[in-house]
């Protein structure tokens, strides 16, 4: 029901917080044309892997979390997250059925 | 707390008119703002053990509802811009065969997909003339919840006895709001009934040109076996291509209509007796320049409102009598210009003005106020 | 008044005949056996509604002293709904031409069939636009001509019945205006079934189709029906080779004990009420 | 006119403010025999975007349906407050959640800002009811209808089983609006 | 006898002119009495490498037309009456996304069905308000098989530089008639080409609402990919429900039209610089309206003919100017009174008196004399 | 400009995002899918056409960059029709509701799959009207709720697949939008088909079909699909009882080498010219 | 094509000729309702027989006598007519195929 | 106007008589550079009924299209004779076939009685033609135009293969129009 127009407009600002900040485990906020995207990038189960989300994206509808099956995500204030990146295994399942681009797995 | 008032949208106190009304058939196609008036019979008519169908498209819904008709039903269809346009060719086939049924029109802004959310007045030329071929039409424009209900009441009353579709125009606006509604009881209103002809079968006509008189519509199944075409008919129901019988059938359409125009009609107006602006408005322009008349009468601008709440037939006499002795009208619509062409036609001599914004906001009180001071020359 | 056999003139409005078909025109073939089926199955004429869209076969309607509609091009299905729905007592017949049913029509030929709401609906399927000229209709053959296709038809022709199957009809068959006999005792059947019924028939119409096709006259087109007409039961050994320009007729389909729509619906009429 | 109270309910889609601007105007026109409109807006085709609910109160019959000065408002989203704040009154008064409005540069009349997410949370466990919320806060503070006749219209609206919780919103609202009350 | 002058029929020279115009595509569905336009063109159109097709009603043949167009084709659909009436929705779209096409409109007889082989004049209010909202269209009538090549190709011209559906309407007499035709060669006429926008892609925006200029709509698959909708659009062709933006586009479409008046309008005068009655004819009638002249003229009566040859914009400075000068003017029309309405409206103070024959003859000219007589008070 | 693995953004509209879909509905995942399909084969924006009509899958083309069409309700496929018969060398897709394609497009869905025009046809089977707030759709199951089946819906889906290839297409799939990988593997195969192809999509609308149904989150719709779907393969060893419900998934029906509508009108255009 | 309204109009007078005429074979003409009755009665191979054309619904398309097995009929100016009774089987095919009820077999 | 010669072709669907006018028409304003109007009339939906084809011939443009005064009309059959002899000018002429009017009471104009079928079955074997002899007639006996373009417009008009024998059903009609000139 949403169109978060919002999301979309200038002074964003997104608070982020509850990390599982292991070794090895970087977490990278960026802004790009507006859009605030969280990097996590680690080693995963295939080797180095990296999860982009764009958070104004994020519509928090919990398909990548419910759907990744080795529990990579969880869902924090109604915007996806990474919880513990050591679990990818690059199947690419959250990126597939995320509809709103907001998830990007490399 | 009167148990028979309640709060309820237009579109739901068409359907609770309806239902009043006797209806016994819905088919329709759902569109926004009316999908409404469908949702709520969906549920209404199942619980008294009348019918309701959701058809494929607008096309089949009127064709549904008329075939309804014909079998005695008192039936209604409602839709929106893009649903009307493709309504066109059954409604002609309604007014040709003289089937008599209610369309519900909720406008909504725009040509095409428009602005499938906002309100507009942009339908109401076509509701007169969007079939091809030559016909008259009955339209009403409710201007309140209240009178949503009463005059979907009315308008199955108007379809059965002329025998014709009849169209109620409502927009965004008034089908969306909720207001107060004074539910009556059936037994509280007039109701004119589907009944069967005073002749027995084989004397049965099922059309008559030129008595003057409606001829009552056999519902089929009860012995009165006749034929229905979209072809120019005579008065037994079958094509004739006479010249005679064409024109008569043509005259005829027209007729039933306008020669009881007095009948038809329903108008109300406000503050005119002593006006020397008349704001002509209908729907929900009109709660808006009401309220711009008592701004302008408190700034001693003598100006009142003429509102057609049967638009079509076209008030012709009231609008030609006022304007005699107004001579300056506004014509303020939420369209680029539409009664204002009937108004023109009917006000020779007096200056008319527009005041036409089409941007999906309703036009406010104050908009009509300024365009009154304008005209008042202040 | 004229004594015979069958007695068509009851069923008949004697002063409109005679009709406007062509002489040869297969739809009289096809009226006198929708005639006669519905005497064998002992409606009585009050209740039998027949509606119709526009065109040579749905001109039927005018000519038979039941309750009659000539409705728009393409939509005679949906008044049916319209009337049976509201007086589920009522026989709905539908008689269309191919280009009223599946050109224009063919959004309520498959809504119709996929509700399985009790109306027989009977196709009279001449390959043509009949009563405007001969223009081509999406049951003409491909490589046929017409007046739009001048250089021979270029589009696949529907199978109407396996279209009705696919849509939802719960009894489909085919016939022809040659077979007479069958062609009677399959209305009969169509008009027994209880849901949707689709009966094809191939019928001739040489002024507008055949005169473009080498079949000039009705009897050459009734011989071709006569020829290429392939009983269903008979195909079934025979080699696509043998099949190509040929057509099934018999009862291709039929499911009973299907929910039929007016009788689901006065199901929920029960439901509603407690709610 | 001069007796028109206008109040808007502006937020997002799902968050039930046109069901807020429904029972209070039931309340008013069906139990306090006022007079009453409620209007919405939506985006494209019934669905989306930013959205309000507005209700107009008044002794004489409303005809301009649509708020124009309004003298109460609620904003559940910073979208909402930014696109709908422009048409308060100057002395109007408006409610914004604290955590779901944090851009108060638009600010126009009297601006409460007030955790009503915080306290459905808390109180409620989970943020249905948030709607109810606002309801409680605008009657209380507009006293408008009274609590009788806002219960009573709210019980009509709300499926089974959910009446306490819908009656507990209301008073968060109540006591929200109390508080504010207390420190004008 | 000279090359390029055939006899043929009002339809056949449509297609002609279509051909001459530089036609790319037809869809249509056949219908009485449009059919030999469609007829023609599947014959002519694959001669020359052109697309034909029929579709499986009228709604897919507009459909087929303004997808065709948005790829850069000149294309044309032909219809009448019932045909009419369900290409309402998208005779709104093309309006709305500025989509040039052309479609004709081969009047028969009656609403609904009607009389599919008799001619009438009954959809010309149609023509302006058949399809739902408000939006401006251009109409040509033509009286003649030779002007209804001509005009053919006029319309096309028209379409493309006012990126705007043109609907032509004759009727079922012009469109059977067969008359001699001088058929141009295609350097002898202008022709308004499909062009490629002046701006490169990036730069391109498909609509303009403000310069008052229409934009070219460049070809789909030339490089140019942009979005058409029928919602309410912005000049970039996306969705906007901004009041500004929504007024910007409304006016738009009645600006580019009414704004351009002058180059869009085209009548005849006949024998009114000293006319003391005005008959305002379009169409076959006003064939029969110069019998009558004649006639009246040989009787001393100084009666004169307008003649619309563009109906739509209705040639309101025209008609109010002659009307200022001539006191009593006549419409015959084969319908009921549509054009009259016009006329009245533009003509206040004259006398305007309709003459409406519907029968499924044309109106001849001893019954047009007649009325001259009356009015004339002879 | 955000480097991916598969760079969706060379196909999106940036500054049209966010999009006005839900959160969690499909149509966004069937989009991703299809722009990475597109990719897959190779095709240039510039040749790409998108047409829709009204709905919210119907919204799609706003969001890509290639040519797109937003039409009116159920006509999506005529303007395609129109383009690709004027421009043959244009790839045109389709996208519709099941509302778009199968109530009010029913008729040209049939007819385009008729002619077997290159057109590839993906339905955004969701069973609902999710636009327009959740009518009953002519795919949504029999007893389901909507807010026109209040009492539970009594009319029997189409199933679009079989419509599709008795009408005539040449090549007909079905996945879900929880399917994704498949899906794009299937619109690859479909966009590669020359003839008209239907890709059936299910869907989830949890805002106007899940809500009323059970299922009020996308997680529990889209694990609906992952449950109910069944591979062709699969369910050809299954008992109707099992099948009950569910419904099958993969490329159903193809048949290469039929003749496809533009390339006859190709040879009808050399016929023509020599008469 | 021929809508033959003239044959049902008043005074239509329509005269035969060529009679097969043998023994046992009675034709005579009726008119009951300004609708004129060939009826030709004889014995056939399956007994009595009587055939009735009504000569203003005729419209000459010639089925009922291509498709009479036995040669019963002829076509006379374009009118079917019976050349031989005596041949018929009551198939009752002719009646069947006779689009414009203009043939009846008793 | 008063230069304008009528002439009406009125018969069955069937019979030609639209192609015989088109051929008349096109003769005159073709080859003989004159103005021409040729109409028809149609049953519903384009078929059916009595029909009649009407060509208007004028040295001065042309305006009502249809005929009102006939100056020369052939009727093939009954129906038709019936339907369109109501106009026919006082001293307008009127040729029937012999075998398909046989009922004369309703004549008007100049009256005479051609046995077209009897020709053509004797001289061209078949029917097909009767409308070119009815043409040929037509021409013959008004003079309208010159043997040269009427054999010219019809060359134009008719099937390869079918030359000879349409020149021939149109001599047969010249022919058979001789015989009344010189019965006057
Ligand atoms: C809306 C509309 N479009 C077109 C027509 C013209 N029209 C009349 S009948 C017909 C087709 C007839 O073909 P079919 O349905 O096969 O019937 P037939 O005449 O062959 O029996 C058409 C296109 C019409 N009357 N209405
Ligand atoms: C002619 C017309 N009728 C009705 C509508 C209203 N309408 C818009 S979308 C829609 C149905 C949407 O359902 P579907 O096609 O399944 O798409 P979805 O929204 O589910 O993706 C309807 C009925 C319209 N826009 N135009
Ligand atoms: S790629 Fe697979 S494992 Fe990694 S987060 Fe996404 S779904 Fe989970
Ligand atoms: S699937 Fe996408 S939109 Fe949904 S929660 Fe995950 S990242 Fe957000
Ligand atoms: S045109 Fe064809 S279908 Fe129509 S009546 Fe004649 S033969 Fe029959
Ligand atoms: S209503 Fe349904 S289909 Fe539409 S966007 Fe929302 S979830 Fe998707
Ligand atoms: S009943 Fe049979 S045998 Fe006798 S005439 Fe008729 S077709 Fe011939
Ligand atoms: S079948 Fe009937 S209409 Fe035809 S020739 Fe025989 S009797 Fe006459
Ligand atoms: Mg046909
Ligand atoms: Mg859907």
């Amino acid at each position: 029901m949403l169109e978060k127009d919002n999301k979309n407009s200038n002074n964003t600002t997104v608070t982020l917080s509850n990390y599982n900040v292991c070794e090895g485990i970087e977490t990278e906020i960026k802004t790009i044309n507006n859009l605030t995207i969280k990097e996590v990038s680690g080693i995963g189960k295939k080797g180095e892997v990296k999860i982009d989300i764009i958070v104004n994206y994020c519509k928090g509808c919990e398909l990548c979390v419910a759907f990744c099956p080795e529990d990579v995500l969880i869902m924090n204030k109604e915007v996806a997250e990474v919880v513990d990146i050591s679990k990818c295994t690059k199947c690419n399942i959250c990126e597939y059925l995320c509809p709103d681009f907001s998830i990007i797995v490399e | 707390m009167t148990k028979n008032i309640k709060l309820m949208q237009g579109n739901e106190a068409i359907a609770e008119g309806a239902v009043i009304a006797g209806c016994d058939f819905f088919a329709g196609y759902p569109i926004t703002p009316s999908s409404e008036v469908m949702e709520v019979l969906s549920n209404k008519l199942p619980k008294i053990g009348k019918a309701f169908i959701q058809m494929e498209d607008e096309i089949a819904a009127l064709g549904a509802v008329l075939g309804a008709a014909l079998g005695g039903a008192k039936a209604i269809t409602a839709s929106s811009g893009p649903g009307m346009s493709l309504k066109q060719e059954h409604i002609g086939y309604a007014s040709m065969c003289e089937i008599p049924c209610v369309i519900v029109n909720v406008m909504r802004g725009g040509p095409s997909t428009g602005l499938p959310t906002l309100p507009a007045q942009g339908d109401v030329m076509q509701a007169k003339w969007g079939t091809h071929g030559d016909h008259a039409i009955i339209a009403i424009t409710p201007s309140s919840v209240n009178e949503s209900l009463y005059e979907t009441i009315r308008a199955f009353n108007l379809a059965i006895k002329y025998r014709t579709p009849v169209l109620i125009l409502t927009d965004e606006i008034i089908g969306h709001m909720r207001e107060r509604v004074v539910v009556p009881d059936k037994n509280d209103v007039d109701i004119i009934d589907v009944k069967l002809p005073d002749v027995p079968p084989e004397k049965y006509n099922p059309y008559n040109y030129t008595s003057g008189k409606v001829t009552p519509l056999a519902p089929m199944g009860e012995g009165y076996r006749y034929h229905v075409t979209g072809l120019i008919h005579g008065e037994t129901g079958f094509p004739s291509q006479r010249t005679d019988v064409i024109q008569n059938a043509q005259n005829w359409l027209m007729d039933k209509i306008y020669k009881n125009i007095k009948d038809i009609e329903k108008f109300e107006e406000f503050q005119t007796e002593d006006a020397e602006i008349l704001i002509v408005a209908y729907g929900s322009t009109s709660r808006s320049t009401r309220q711009a008349i008592m701004m302008a009468r408190s700034a001693g601008i003598k100006a009142g409102m003429f509102r057609p709440i049967t638009i079509w037939p076209f008030p012709e006499e009231q609008i030609s009598n006022l304007s005699k002795r107004i001579r300056k009208i506004l014509v303020p619509e939420m369209n680029m210009g539409q009664i204002i062409f009937e108004v023109q036609r009917n006000a020779c001599g007096s200056q008319v003005y527009g005041l036409n914004i089409v941007n999906g906001e309703p036009i406010a009180p104050d908009q009509i106020y300024t365009k009154i001071k304008e005209i008042a020359g202040l | 008044m004229i004594k015979t056999k069958f007695n068509y003139d009851k069923y008949l409005r004697k002063n409109t005949l005679p009709h406007i078909w062509c002489p040869g025109c297969g739809d009289g073939i096809i009226l006198k056996s929708l005639l006669r089926a519905i005497d064998k199955c002992g409606y009585s004429k009050d209740e039998i509604v027949i509606t119709s869209g526009i065109g040579c076969a749905s001109r039927l309607p005018g000519y038979v002293d039941f309750n009659t509609i000539h409705t728009t091009h393409g939509r005679a299905l949906t008044f049916a709904i319209g009337i049976k729905m509201f007086k589920p007592r009522l026989k709905v017949i539908t008689v269309s031409g191919d280009g009223d049913a599946l050109a224009i029509g063919g959004n309520h030929f498959i809504h119709a069939a996929r509700r399985n709401i009790d109306i027989t609906l009977i196709v009279f399927n001449n390959y043509t636009y009949g009563m405007t000229g001969g223009q081509y209709s999406p049951t003409q053959p491909r490589g046929s001509y017409s007046t739009t296709t001048p250089f021979g038809n270029i589009e696949p022709p529907f199978d109407v019945c396996n279209l009705a199957q696919a849509a939802g009809a719960t009894w489909v068959g085919r016939s022809t205006s040659y077979h007479a006999v069958q062609l009677e005792k399959f209305i009969v059947d169509a008009l027994n079934h209880t849901g949707f019924s689709v009966l094809d028939v191939i019928t001739n119409c040489h002024i507008s189709y055949g005169r473009r096709n080498k079949m000039k006259s009705p009897v050459e087109m009734v011989k071709y029906q006569k020829e290429k007409a392939i009983p269903a039961r008979s195909s079934q050994n025979m080699s696509p080779e043998d099949l190509a320009g040929r057509f099934k007729t018999g009862i291709l389909f039929e499911k009973k004990d299907m929910p039929e729509f007016c009788s689901e619906y006065r199901k929920e009429l029960e439901i509603a009420k407690t709610k | 006119m001069s007796d028109r109270t206008e109040f808007r309910f502006s937020g997002s889609g799902g968050q039930g403010l046109i069901l807020a601007g429904i029972i209070l105007a039931d309340a008013a026109a069906i139990y306090e025999n006022k007079n009453a409109v409620q209007t919405q807006s939506y985006g494209p085709e019934a669905r989306g975007g930013s959205s309000k609910s507005e209700v107009i109160v008044s002794d004489s019959p409303i005809e301009y349906p649509k708020a124009t000065k309004v003298d109460y408002m609620v904003a559940l989203t910073q979208e909402a407050f930014n696109k709908y704040i422009n048409d308060i009154k100057d002395d109007g008064i408006v409610i914004a959640d604290k955590e779901l409005v944090t851009d108060f540069s638009n600010a126009k009349g009297k601006l409460y800002i007030i955790d009503m997410v915080k306290s459905a949370r808390e109180e409620l466990g989970k943020l249905l009811g948030l709607n109810i919320i606002a309801l409680g806060i605008l009657v209380e503070i507009s006293g408008i209808v009274s609590h009788e006749s806002i219960e009573q219209a709210l019980m009509k609206r709300v499926p089974k089983g959910f009446e306490d919780y819908n009656k507990k919103a209301l008073e968060i609202g109540f006591k929200l609006a109390k508080e504010i009350k207390n420190n004008k």
